[in-house]
């Protein structure tokens, strides 16, 4: 379950979304990305982004026994502390949650798209980012 | 065709969004960048460092020589940087 | 901040414990570890787990950047559904959090003194889990 | 010294825990594990694969060939299935 908001999200309620009534759900590993020191604002291209989303969960379905995945990404102005993006994914084993989050956020972070701005400066693209990418190929 | 532009492309090129009629001879989306930045300097500019623009057919990525086909919409826009 | 407990946990509530007024605080992974199917009950070495607990916290600490690390693990009878466990790991990039909360429960689940009873039969521990130990030697 | 026996180990015993005074002969783990099982048929039982059988000298993980020094507590267990 993918969405793209400005609102912030609350873990809790998103794990539980996920694992209210199962019992088949062994492992829940979370990602969330928070802004650092500055303030950011954050666009995206609607319409592409929901469809790299669902492709990037679908991917991860494809390479991992998942239970569940969610994704959501916030856009607009974030300030310092705030939530940018969350990632859950729900596993029968750790190891296929613990995978198949690090996959999510690696993709995220170089086919869904989103820019972020501090003040009129847009933040460059992180070379690192493109290798942690790479390794799942 | 529409054209979108995003992030510096866009500000840059100082529009987010505009419809184009390329000549046939454009065929993939490296043409298309050439043919851009012969409509003026702020094109030259956002166009500049070809290497680094992304690009998106009809909202999937496309690599500079993939062929435009007939598309509703073609998007280009600087490496993501969302997460 | 590392605890053994009866009670459930809130992983909303233990997130912004650690990331309250501040802004370094770029990555956060969780992981949540639940029961599956059957009613469990956990005992543990009360003494020796809140020192292997401590000491598992700083090796993760002398490996990776970490702001901030929790560990929360559940004792008594927990029913299908419940949580076990959790592991928190906060820090300015992802890769470090993500390791680190991978690593933490690998020596959990190795190295700190809980057992698990199903009904009156012991569960029994895995290969997979030394096996996943192990690669961080 | 004091030992305390946990899960499937205290099981078989039959108690928690209990204080005993091994001969000067015992100086590592494997030779406190031998000796406890000639105390009778359920610590034979209990020990009996020792190679699955996990120790803590005060609290501190324990290999077999550890000497034992002078513990305030000795534990005993199976390998942990926490987390």
């Amino acid at each position: 379950m993918n969405r793209v908001q400005t609102e912030d999200f609350d873990i809790s309620t998103e794990i539980a979304a996920l694992t209210k009534g199962r019992s088949d759900i062994g492992a829940v590993v979370t990602f969330s990305g928070l802004v650092r020191d500055v303030t950011l604002t954050l666009e995206h291209y609607a319409g592409m982004t929901e469809r790299e989303l669902t492709k990037i969960e679908a991917e991860a379905n494809t390479r991992w026994k998942l239970q569940a995945v969610t994704i959501i990404h916030r856009i607009g102005t974030l300030n310092p502390g705030d939530n940018i993006v969350l990632v859950i994914t729900a596993s029968t084993h750790r190891k296929d949650a613990f995978e198949a989050a690090e996959f999510l956020m690696d993709y995220l972070k170089t086919r869904a798209p989103f820019w972020k701005r501090e003040g009129d400066t847009w933040v460059e693209a992180k070379a690192s980012d493109d290798d942690a990418a790479e390794r799942w190929k | 065709m529409k054209l979108l532009y995003f992030a510096s492309l866009r500000q840059k090129i100082g529009l987010p969004e505009e419809d184009v009629t390329p000549p046939d001879s454009v065929r993939d989306v490296a043409d298309l960048i050439d043919w851009l930045m012969t409509r003026g300097p702020e094109y030259a500019a956002a166009f500049e460092n070809k290497i680094t623009i992304r690009a998106a057919i009809d909202q999937e990525h496309a690599k500079l020589d993939a062929p435009l086909g007939h598309p509703r919409e073609v998007a280009f826009f600087p490496p993501v940087t969302g997460g």
